[in-house]
């Protein structure tokens, strides 16, 4: 069996929202192997972006635990902390906003060469050329501060940032929504090529599905602080079990296609005020009774596909 | 919402509790605590022995014979019922007395001189909005910007300048007819017209950027429907969040016009007190004061949240 | 991979001039005319303040009766006082103690702002909640009376002057060095240095205070005049510092007894402390426009 | 079928302090009664700025030339009382973001009825009628209570629907929409796009839809033009445009969007997108970014090329 890179278990991050809680995560686990990509799917509001904090051990969890190549982000000491730092990274959504302001472009890719203490300044002028090199941001720009470029190369400066390292795992936050599609495609297939060239894996936080798609090996649709699918990404496309799932590929505009019927109505609801039982349930064209009383657990149905609905 | 004003009066209470603390504290540090001299210094009279009995009156008159614990608990007793005791320096009046005839003349200065801000305020940074980035707001914005920086104090030296002594318009001195009041709430007025205007320039600005006055004008509105209904009421409900502390700290700062101008306002009693060590009189009025400026933010947030229909709302639905 | 290199901007050398931070910041402070005058205009002043008691021929304690209310002349040039004074001397003295006590209370407020903002911001919690209520309450005060109340006790000396005003004016500034630990701590460029390794000490040293600086050295700009005004405040209604030393606002005071035959002798201290104020308000401005990340180059 | 709209050498260019900004340099095309046109583009093409355009909602630096023939009339011809008859009236918009085009402080149902109060002076009471009734229409349960509620306690989806509400209340013959669904989520995005095609078809609205997904545009409109750098590249019917796409850009874009289940590379366009200052005035605005650039594409306009009488590129490819 192929190593395990990183292992989620049962995480869950209530944040207070003066006196109820807001259940961002809701209980999620799964496990990644070496050199796959994760492509996790949801609406805003399901609770992706806390995920990932969680998984890079950001913010502590309210429960369950996060572990990197064995050992457990929460539990384990400072020197071992920063050490599995250098191991997993991530990339947000506003690369101008996740940029240091007050640093110049090779300042903002040297910082965690800096931090970690490899290399001299100048061994690592080398390595940061190299770096923009590989993700493609002219080496003139290595004395520019991030608010003289436009949001794709700012994006990729993000990437570079994250690679120097040398990561085994990048979590990727929304990097493309904010970017316009001819920019967001050449991001996408810097993607493809660094994970062709390097043993990198990674996880791909997004709300489009196509672009998930483009990038991941396994899909998980995440809906209300909670997985309701996880598959590989062919068979979660073709035969999608869920519901939500199942609307979500119908919704997803398509060149040249028809508008669909949508067979669910409303939005999803405030993580404040969830529903009871299955959290899809006041959406739900085949909801039953039990969808009410009971929060469907995520089974495996078939090997490597799990769902967590009660019709199954 | 009543939640709320419960907490508010609540933390107004505390904040009174421990303004009169401190003060209590300061003072009773204060060198040369000592009722004869400090009662006489007061009166500027110094040398005069005190007889024994006469000093024991006086110390009871203050309640200076009890332990300070004791001292502290009949004042805030007694303040909770605004009444504050004799002063050194006038010891057959009452404090209480001196500020109901003084305060009014502090209070009336400072409203008129935030009503005749709002007057030439709200109209002059509604203009300069309007006329944003031209030399007409770049004038606003400079004369607002002075008018905010420089005190009321030095404002009244120029104004005294211009209009009494260059162009005879006004009076300089005198207290008692209505012509007197022009320079000292012309004083105090630019300060707060330097600020209203600031602020409206830029709070409408901004709201005129805002998505759904784009929306209102491609409704089909017109100036009256967009800007005098959308976007001026945008504008307004916060302005008083402005005003109000405005006014709280106008009430106080009478004190140096007061004093320039010579206007028997409390302000300038306050000032002498402080002069003099007339430490009842300084007590009495700082608690006094404080209480006037919680309380008119207190009632400029609920106004406020009266006005907007999200605090209200939210509000209602929490509480 | 398929780049195009031909729209980079107009840098066609690789090795561009290094650039820092601050070097961005000046220029965006040039831009700001207003502000660059101010600002040589306030280096002016504390030469002028350091100086000029050590060359003028008087002496804020020398009364010359023979030179009563003098208009400005060749000998004088300001004029004199009612005690025959040399009024361009007594508003050096009173520019001194200006300087002193606006950049004592500024510093003693930035010190006493930035340590309970900064702890109640980055504990946060129930420390948060005491300390704030603290400020709350010493924000709605009008520092004005707590100054008066100290100034009667502590006495009325420059330092004791200094003290009460910044004892009693930090409460704005730790609010906002409060607010500026709370954003800057979610902000997602602490998260990525969080992501990246760096300790909680690097965090704050390299990222929260390099990008916190603005916010107070702006608000500094305006509380250094706002404790000169409080400071003259003080003399105007006479709690300030002991006469004989002049302030600008017992000149004020005293010469607004003598405006109605002598103007000058207000009109001098109050156009001298006008202009000191506008001085440092414009520079205020100025940083503002510097370190708005809005401002493009 | 006649025209609805025509529009003929569009230009509007701003004239900032930086210089001039061609934000629309020379566009033209058709809108036929009841269908729908897209306009297709990224950021910095002039989609937007197009429409505003035709509303004449763009700030007062904003230069416009050319020709809008609406109904007839050319509306650049019109004056302010004039073209403010014809906004929210004629030709009504949406926006794109739904969260910040409602007045926060003002009920939903006075925002719905302003269009009829404005316009024709209808009775509060008939504006209430129609408004609750357009509310239902759109899919609002219970729109009495509704009515009376703050756009706060709305969702986002539930918000643009009372953005279309309220833009179809006085039954407009034009109906723009910018972006409608860019800040909705997929499942609600599909649910409002199906509801502005059924409203359509009932009431026969013509539509112009602004978009950068090509998707959208290509599954809900009848004619397609394409804008890059201030200028159209390519208008065809949908039907021929995705028979045969033929500008590079257009092209790039097909190849850049990632379709589900397709399991093809996308091959983006290299470079990034055109800093409108910087842009010539002769020469093709793709030409930095296009592959098959050849010299003459820098010095020359692309002529307009016809294909079709429905289908025109402009591409110096196809002479």
């Amino acid at each position: 069996m192929a190593q395990n890179i990183l292992q989620v278990e049962n995480v869950k991050k209530y944040f207070k929202v003066g006196k109820k809680d807001l259940k961002a995560v809701d209980g999620v686990s799964f496990t990644l192997e070496k050199h796959k990509s994760l492509g996790i799917v949801g609406e805003s509001g399901s609770g992706k972006s806390t995920l990932a904090r969680l998984i890079l051990g950001l913010i502590p969890p309210t429960e369950g635990d996060v572990y990197l190549l064995g050992k457990s982000i929460f539990k384990a000491s400072k020197n071992e902390v920063k050490q599995l730092r250098r191991e997993i990274q991530m990339v947000f959504q506003n690369p101008y906003l996740s940029l240091f302001p007050h640093m110049t472009i090779g300042s903002n890719i040297e910082e965690p060469l800096r931090l970690h203490n490899i290399g001299t300044k100048k061994t690592r002028k080398s390595v940061i050329l190299n770096l923009m090199e590989q993700v493609g941001v002219p080496p003139q720009y290595y004395n520019s501060f991030p608010h003289e470029l436009s949001g794709g190369q700012q994006q990729r400066v993000a990437i570079a940032r994250a690679l120097a390292l040398k990561p085994q795992l990048i979590v990727f936050d929304e990097p493309v929504s904010s970017l316009d599609v001819s920019i967001q495609a050449q991001i996408l297939n810097l993607l493809l090529e660094l994970k062709r060239k390097t043993d990198l894996s990674y996880i791909l936080i997004a709300h489009d599905l196509a672009v998930v798609e483009y990038v991941s090996d396994l899909i998980a649709v995440m809906y209300l602080g909670v997985f309701v699918e996880f598959a590989s990404t062919e068979e979660l496309l073709n035969e999608p079990l869920h519901p939500y799932t199942q609307t979500l590929l119908k919704s997803v505009p398509v060149i040249g296609g028809e508008i669909r019927d949508i067979t669910i109505s409303g939005e999803i609801p405030s993580p404040i005020n969830p529903p009871s039982g299955c959290p899809f349930h006041p959406r739900c064209p085949y909801k039953k009774e039990i969808c009410e009383m009971e929060k469907p657990i995520l089974k495996e149905l078939k090997q490597q596909h799990y769902v967590a609905c009660h019709l199954y | 919402m009543l939640k709320y004003v419960v907490k508010r009066i609540g933390f107004i209470i505390i904040a009174l509790f421990f303004v009169s603390l401190i003060t209590f504290i300061l003072i009773k540090s204060a060198p040369g605590n000592y009722v004869e001299t400090e009662r006489l210094l007061s009166q500027n009279v110094t040398d005069v022995t005190v007889p024994p009995e006469v000093k024991a009156a006086w110390e009871k008159a203050y309640h200076l014979d009890k332990p300070a614990w004791q001292q502290f608990l009949i004042f805030i007793a007694n303040a909770a019922r605004f009444e504050f005791g004799p002063s050194f320096q006038y010891p057959s009046t009452t404090i209480e007395k001196i500020i109901m005839r003084t305060f009014p003349i502090s209070f009336r200065l400072a409203v008129m001189a935030i009503g005749l801000a709002l007057i030439i305020g709200i109209p002059l940074g509604i203009i300069a909005a309007f006329k944003k980035d031209t030399i007409v707001d770049r004038i606003a914005i400079l004369l607002s910007m002075i008018g905010t920086s420089l005190p009321n104090y030095v404002m009244a030296v120029f104004l005294i300048y211009i209009l009494a002594l260059e162009l005879h318009l006004v009076p300089s001195i005198g207290w008692g007819e209505p012509k007197h009041y022009v320079l000292p709430v012309l004083s105090l007025a630019i300060g707060p017209i330097g600020s209203i205007t600031r602020y409206m320039r830029a709070s409408l600005v901004e709201t005129l950027n805002r998505e759904y006055i784009r929306v209102a004008w491609a409704k089909g509105g017109g100036f009256r429907e967009v800007v005098l209904k959308h976007a001026l009421r945008n504008s307004l409900i916060p302005l008083i969040t402005v005003v109000g502390p405005q006014l709280a700290y106008l009430t106080v700062g009478t004190v140096f016009v007061e004093n320039l101008f010579n206007i028997p306002g409390l302000g300038k009693f306050y000032a002498t007190a402080a002069i003099y060590r007339d430490y009842p009189m300084v007590m009495g009025t700082t608690v006094f004061f404080a209480t006037i400026v919680m309380l008119t933010n207190f009632i400029v947030d609920i106004i406020y949240g009266i006005l907007d229909p999200r605090i209200r709302k939210r509000s209602m639905m929490e509480g | 991979m398929v780049e195009n290199y031909n729209d980079v901007k107009t840098v066609n050398t690789f090795e561009i001039k290094e650039r820092s931070y601050f070097s961005i910041l000046w220029g965006r402070f040039k831009k700001n005319k207003m502000a660059v005058i101010s600002l040589y205009f306030i280096i002016f002043l504390i030469v002028v303040a350091i100086v000029g008691p050590l060359v003028s021929p008087y002496h804020y304690t020398m009364m010359d009766y023979t030179a009563l209310y003098q208009t400005p002349n060749a000998k004088h040039w300001m004029g004199t006082d009612d005690g025959g004074r040399d009024l361009a001397t007594l508003i050096i003295y009173g520019l001194r103690n200006a300087l002193i006590v606006g950049f004592g209370a500024g510093l003693v407020e930035v010190f006493i702002g930035i340590l309970i903002g900064a702890i109640a911001g980055y504990l946060g919690g129930q420390v948060d909640n005491i300390l704030m209520r603290f400020v709350d309450i010493m924000f709605a005060l009008p520092s004005f009376l707590l100054n008066l109340v100290l100034v009667v006790v502590l006495g009325r000396s420059l330092f004791t002057i200094l003290l009460a005003i910044g004892l009693t004016s930090w409460a704005g500034m730790a609010r906002l060095v409060r607010g500026q630990v709370l954003t800057v701590k979610q902000l997602e460029y602490i998260e990525a240095a969080k992501a990246l390794g760096a300790s909680n000490l690097t965090i704050i040293l390299r990222y929260v205070i390099p990008n916190s600086v603005g916010p107070i050295a702006v608000a500094l700009s305006f509380n250094i005049p706002g404790a000169m005004m409080m400071e003259s405040g003080l003399s105007l209604i006479g709690l300030g510092v002991m006469p004989p030393m002049p302030s600008w606002g017992g000149l004020i005071a005293q010469g607004s007894r003598w405006m109605l035959s002598y103007p000058h002798m207000v009109l001098f201290p109050a156009g001298a402390f006008a202009l000191t104020i506008l001085a440092f308000t414009f520079v205020g401005d100025g940083l503002r426009d510097a370190f708005d990340p809005k401002q493009s180059d | 079928m006649e025209y609805l709209l025509e529009v003929k050498d569009l230009k509007t260019h701003f004239y900032t302090k930086k210089g001039v900004i061609k934000s629309v340099n020379g566009i033209s095309y058709g809108l036929k009664r009841g269908q729908t046109l897209s306009i297709v583009g990224e950021s910095g093409s002039g989609k937007s700025v197009s429409v505003l355009s035709i509303m004449r909602l763009l700030p007062t630096y904003a230069k416009v030339d050319g020709e809008i023939i609406f109904e007839g009339n050319n509306l650049l011809n019109y004056d302010d009382r004039k073209m403010k008859k014809i906004r929210g009236n004629h030709i009504s918009m949406i926006f794109q973001d739904p969260m910040s085009s409602l007045n926060p402080t003002v009920k939903i149902g006075q925002q719905i009825m302003e269009p009829l109060l404005w316009h024709h002076k209808a009775s509060k009471r008939e504006a209430r009628q129609k408004a609750i009734q357009m509310l239902t229409e759109v899919g609002i349960p219970s729109a009495k209570e509704r009515f009376d509620q703050y756009p706060f306690e709305f969702s986002g989806g539930m918000r643009q629907r009372v953005m279309i509400a309220m833009a179809l209340i006085s039954e407009p013959e034009l109906l723009i929409a910018d972006e409608p669904t860019t800040s909705l989520d997929v499942t609600v995005q599909a649910q409002i796009l199906q509801l502005i095609r059924k409203i359509q078809e009932r009431r026969g609205t013509s539509v112009i839809l602004i978009t950068h997904n090509l998707a959208v545009a290509t599954m809900v409109s009848d004619y397609i033009v394409v804008m890059y750098g201030g200028r159209i590249v390519e208008k065809a019917t949908t039907k021929e445009f995705l028979k045969n796409p033929l500008h590079p850009y257009t092209l790039g874009l097909l190849n850049s969007t990632p379709i589900l289940k397709s399991r093809k590379s996308l091959n983006p366009i290299p470079g990034q997108p055109p800093d409108l200052r910087k842009l010539k005035d002769v020469g093709c605005p793709f030409a930095k970014r296009c592959s098959k650039k050849m010299p003459r594409c820098e010095v020359e306009n692309p002529p307009e090329i016809k294909v079709s009488n429905t289908h025109n590129v402009y591409c110096w490819l196809y002479v």
